[in-house]
């Protein structure tokens, strides 16, 4: 019995335990960053943002996440009902997921393996799912357009993420994260070497993640916001939460392949003496707020400009940097 | 098998927990909050007009193609990943290698191009 | 590996980057200047390739590490079936500008497609035949649907493509049951580890692979079983796609069938003859009699298709050099007979539009006494009326197959063929006894002519001189199955 | 029973579940759904085989790619199943003595089981120290030079149908010309002119 229980049960309990350790926290930073959103828009725009409930506002979130949890679940008669239940499930999912192989220190990760750059990239193929199943159930005309875009959309973004990522894989020689972010210590960050792909790379995961100024499929000037327009109360929540955290996730992928993961910026004093997740949050946190700063600042695409941008800049852009990253590799003798 | 299976663990467990913590977040709501269906609340949102007929009707063929063009790119991006990871060690061929199949893919990228797949309007 | 063998392979590589390049040329020029352009080059870049292979020579060449290997009978069937796929292409552009569906894509498609036929003749491991087939057989389906307007090319093209993926399925799972079974993909190492005495048996798993093999080349040879998707594509799709589906991939299919049955398979001939038997015997008396009631000519094409199939399969079953002799020559002489009469089908056309009915032909013998009579001579070969190219073509699969002891399948072959030549004397008579019909429109197609009266003197004159085909066909059969 | 075997069985039943459902599922959308499970299931049994790279890419390529045009296609085509399936069992009969023969001959397949004994005999995983990725990357490019490139063709040749065979030109539709917004002066379109009170242009 007891062996079982130490060689079996134990570790699932450990690892549980793990699980939530990086859940709970990922969905209070989810919450917080809805109110950093508003705050920093705020700011920019010469607002206060939240003020009123807590000090500075600062329970907001908390607050909205309960009104929507005490609020109806609308499932329209004419919807799919399952699918339509399964939808906004799958987004937040597939969301929290990517987390499991993400390295917070040296060491510090759930799952180290070997092939966790593609993991993240299957993961972050799989979105599309949560989106053309919603914008199918709901059998309403906008949610259906909205996800028709979204799909096309996020589909040719993946395109040019998945190549910038080659570019990294490249110098890095390892899928392991982990190790990509050890093969920064030695190199550099990449965000130097390869400046113009990391530049494409937050663009693209803007896109991505339907993020404003590439909202379109939740274009509420011509969609009313998109593929979730018959969604209400914690099924509408879901898809906000998997939103979020999805912006984190690609904020913190962008940070390991790009900034260095967890290493302080110089190798010396000051900067080691701060923790290695502490880094990393912070770059995190950085990119986060590129996110935001471009909502504040951008217009919106239209869809044709936003398909050509995908289409006939990033992709061939990445490409010759592929050819280019890998003729200095092989021909300077550089390759890992 | 058993290694992987270890090594893969934690990922299974953190997706059975995504998994309840779903459910549970909408099974909870339900039974919570007060549930009021009508008619009216029901029916799809469509400006206040009835909905004519399903709305999942045909649409742009160039949905389909964009797809497709996917599915053709996706897999260069996998054919790269290998190739990415094992470059220092297949040398000058496995690079000209790459080079020939990206040329290849090129030209089909050219032609649709130039043939106006990638336009919108 | 350090370096790469390319050597024998360069037809192959020539043709790869000079269709990669068309392709690229293709874009930039205007639609219709590439429309026009594309066809002759094509052509011209598909007789090229053929030079090569004869400039490669008949010794036995591997490339690419093994998965590749040019020999003597490759070279045979490398020369036909490019020139027969020229002869395709050449007759194409006619019948597409009639019908305003003028593609440059198309002779580009179709240089893929031969491309992919030459590599299936050279496959020498599981994975190269399946990428070859793969590759040859997906322009066909992109040309078959090409006249997408018209829902008839359409439903004929996805028909194709539906049942052409499901016979790679079955190649593929076949392979998969080989290469799971023996452990290895190379022919070379299949042949070596299961023939001479004392080898080891080949493994059950491999033996239900190899089925699967069979039934995936049955599939794409139109033979029974796998038939039915036949005339159904041969009647929707345009008809210089079926002029081209018929002759070229046909060969390229055979003689990937006759290397993989006995080269990596040559020891377990006693294995799989019973399923070769099987499909000749079906294929053969499905041709004949299911043809007698039809009235679209295309149609009449296609199960004419089967039971030339069901012949050359005689020849398989045979197992012998004798019988792989055999099959060469017939399907070499069953390329050309059938692109001459798609090429004189091409010419049916009356006030603008294209006919295809078997009674359209009603008295061309008066209309236009040589189509009649380039038809004719087509049709009569075609039934193995002596003294026709296609009567010796069958003399020799039944002699190859009474050779080897199946004396009862050649006489239901001549059954058959009896049977057969109703139909095909049917048309003749149709031409030169019955009140003719409408004359034809005069058409100005030089190159439909050239290939129509060159397929008709092919099989009237080939009695004169024979010996250039038989030897070299005896020649490549050689390499395969030795002395 | 072995923890790794458990987790097989438990793989392997549900791929097989699913892809009975994918065919028995009423509604299409449903059975698309089944197959990306069946998928999910098969990449479960690749990974468990120690074939990670290979098991991602079918998660990325089959259920990122593949599927999600599947998805397409049923979701948007509103194609009438009802009718689709009023064929169904006129061709039930065939159907299941195809599918019978199939099932005895992998009985008798798997009855044999005979370890190959032959060549390579079994096919080695990876070798000791060196990820799946490597490996792969250092055979494929080379060794299979050939068969790299012949992919690269019919990817090409999948473009070219693609186009050929859907891409339609809107000659009425309006498209933007950047180079021509760009190249536009304000001397091309605008002109300056001194408009006096009371006179009009």
């Amino acid at each position: 019995m007891a062996e079982i229980f130490w060689g079996v049960i134990w570790p699932v309990i450990v690892l549980a335990a793990a699980t939530v350790a990086i859940v709970v926290p990922l969905l209070l930073a989810v919450a917080y960053l809805t109110y950093a959103e508003r705050k920093i828009i705020a700011a920019m725009q010469l607002r206060q943002g939240p003020m009123f409930v807590g000090p500075y506002g600062l329970l907001q979130p908390i607050a909205d996440g309960l009104k929507l949890f005490f609020k109806e679940t609308v499932v329209p008669t004419r919807a799919n009902k399952g699918v339509f239940v399964l939808a906004p499930m799958i987004t937040f999912i597939l969301a929290l997921i990517g987390w499991a192989v993400i390295p917070f220190g040296d060491g510090l990760v759930l799952a180290d393996i070997n092939v966790g750059v593609l993991y993240l990239f299957a993961v972050s193929s799989l979105g599309v799912y949560g989106i053309v199943m919603a914008g199918w159930a709901s059998n309403s005309r906008y949610a259906f357009l909205g996800a028709l875009r979204s799909s096309a959309q996020m589909v040719s973004y993946e395109i040019s993420m998945g190549l910038i990522i080659i570019n990294v894989l490249m110098t890095a020689g390892s899928l392991n994260l982990s190790e990509i972010v050890r093969a920064q210590a030695e190199h550099g960050w990449y965000a130097l070497w390869h400046f113009p792909m990391f530049m494409i790379f937050l663009v693209s995961i803007i896109a991505e993640t339907n993020r404003l100024p590439f909202d379109l499929p939740e274009d509420e000037a011509s969609l009313v916001t998109g593929y979730n327009v018959e969604y209400s109360s914690m099924t509408f929540a879901l898809f906000f939460l998997g939103e979020y955290a999805n912006m984190i996730l690609m904020s913190a992928i962008a940070t390991i392949l790009f900034l260095g993961g967890w290493l302080p910026p110089l190798e010396m004093a000051p900067f080691t003496w701060i923790p290695g997740p502490v880094w990393f949050f912070l770059k995190v946190a950085a990119v986060l707020f590129v996110y935001i700063w471009a909502r504040a600042t951008l217009p919106r695409y239209r869809y044709d400009q936003l398909m050509r941008l995908g289409w006939k800049v990033f992709l061939p852009l990445s490409l010759a940097w592929i050819v280019l990253t890998s003729a200095v590799l092989v021909f300077l003798d550089l390759a890992p | 098998m058993a290694d992987y299976l270890a090594e893969y663990l934690p990922v299974l467990i953190f997706l059975a927990i995504a998994i309840a913590l779903a459910a549970m977040i909408v099974m909870a709501s339900w039974m919570i909050a007060p549930q009021h269906p009508e008619r009216e609340k029901l029916s799809a949102y469509e400006c206040g007009f009835e909905p004519f007929d399903d709305a999942r009707g045909r649409f742009d063929v160039r949905f389909y193609l964009v797809a497709i063009l996917f599915i053709v790119f996706d897999l260069e991006v996998a054919f790269l990943f290998p190739w990415a990871v094992a470059l220092g060690e297949i040398g000058v061929l496995g690079f000209w290698s790459m080079m020939l199949f990206l040329a290849v893919l090129t030209v089909g990228f050219v032609y649709e191009w130039r043939k106006g797949a990638l336009e919108w309007e | 590996m350090t370096g790469l063998v390319v050597g024998p392979a360069v037809p192959e590589a020539f043709l790869f980057l000079v269709a990669t390049l068309l392709l690229g040329v293709g874009a930039f020029l205007p639609e219709r200047r590439a429309a026009e352009v594309m066809t002759p080059v094509a052509v011209i870049v598909l007789l090229v390739t053929a030079m090569l292979v004869m400039a490669v020579g008949p010794g036995r060449a591997f490339a690419f590490g093994g998965h590749f290997v040019h020999d003597g009978f490759a070279a045979f069937l490398k020369v036909v079936a490019l020139v027969v796929a020229a002869g395709a292409v050449l007759v194409a552009p006619g019948w597409f500008a009639d019908e305003r569906t003028a593609r440059f894509e198309y002779p580009i498609l179709a240089l893929f497609s031969a491309l992919g036929m030459l590599m299936m003749v050279s496959a020498n491991s599981l994975l190269a035949l399946y990428m070859a087939v793969e590759l040859h057989s997906l322009p066909l389906y992109v040309m078959a649907a090409i006249k997408r307007d018209s829902l008839r090319a359409s439903e004929a093209g996805l028909k194709y493509f539906v049942l052409g993926a499901l016979a790679s399925g079955l190649l593929l799972y076949g392979a998969s049951l080989v290469y799971g079974f023996t452990g290895t993909l190379m022919f070379d190492e299949l042949a070596r580890a299961h023939a001479g005495a004392g080898a080891a048996p080949l493994p059950l798993g491999a033996l239900v692979g190899l089925i699967f093999l069979v039934a995936g080349f049955a599939f794409k040879l139109a033979a029974v079983p796998f038939h039915m998707w036949t005339p159904d594509v041969y009647e929707g799709a345009p008809t210089p796609v079926v002029a081209f589906v018929a002759a070229a991939p046909k060969l390229a299919a055979v003689g990937l069938a006759l290397r993989v049955l006995h080269e990596p398979f040559g020891a377990f001939a006693d294995e799989w003859r019973q399923v070769i038997v099987l499909v000749a015997l079906g294929s053969m008396i499905l041709g004949a009699f299911a043809a007698i009631g039809q009235t679209n000519l295309k149609r009449l094409m296609a199960y004419s298709t089967i039971g030339h199939v069901g012949y050359a399969f005689v020849g398989l079953a045979a197992g012998t050099a004798t019988g792989v002799q055999g099959v060469l020559v017939y399907m070499a002489i069953y390329a050309v007979m059938t692109l001459g009469t798609f090429a004189c089908i091409l010419m049916m056309r009356r006030q603008g539009r294209y006919v295809e009915a078997i009674d359209d032909l009603a008295g061309l013998s008066r209309t236009d006494p040589l189509m009649a009579l380039a038809l004719a001579l087509l049709m009569f070969s075609l039934a193995g009326i002596p003294p026709l190219a296609g009567f010796f073509a069958k003399l020799y699969v039944f002699l190859a197959a009474v050779e080897a002891g199946l004396v009862w399948l050649a006489v239901v072959g001549v059954l058959t063929s009896v049977v057969g030549a109703f139909y095909y004397l049917r048309i003749v008579k149709l031409m030169y006894f019955d009140e003719p019909a409408e004359a034809f429109d005069r058409l100005r197609r030089p190159e439909l002519q050239l290939v129509a009266a060159a397929s008709a003197a092919f099989v009237a004159l080939f009695l004169l001189w024979p010996t250039p085909l038989l030897s070299a066909a005896e020649a490549a059969a050689r390499v395969l199955v030795g002395s | 029973m072995t923890a790794a075997l458990f987790v097989f069985y438990l793989l392997a039943f549900v791929t097989v579940a699913a892809a009975v459902m994918v065919i028995a599922a009423r509604n299409p959308v449903h059975a698309v759904l089944f197959l990306i499970l069946a998928f999910f299931n098969s990449a479960g049994l690749l990974i468990l085989v120690g074939a990670e790279l290979v098991g991602m890419l079918l998660i990325v390529v089959y259920v990122g790619a593949v599927a999600v045009l599947f998805l397409f296609v049923v979701m948007m085509l509103d194609i009438n199943f009802v009718q689709l399936r009023e064929g169904f069992l006129q061709y039930l009969p065939v159907g299941a003595l195809v599918g019978l023969v199939l099932l005895v001959e992998l009985i008798m397949v798997l009855g044999t089981r005979v370890v190959p004994t032959t060549a390579a005999a079994m096919p080695r995983a990876a070798p000791e120290g060196v990820t799946n990725a490597e490996a792969l990357g250092r055979l494929l490019y080379t060794d299979y030079f050939y068969l790299f490139q012949a992919a690269g063709v019919v990817l090409l040749v999948a473009i070219v149908g693609a186009i050929t065979l859907t891409l339609r030109h809107r000659p009425d539709a309006r498209r933007q010309d950047i180079a021509a917004q760009v190249r536009r002066r304000p001397q091309d379109t605008l002109e300056v002119r001194k408009v006096r009170p009371r006179s009009g242009i």
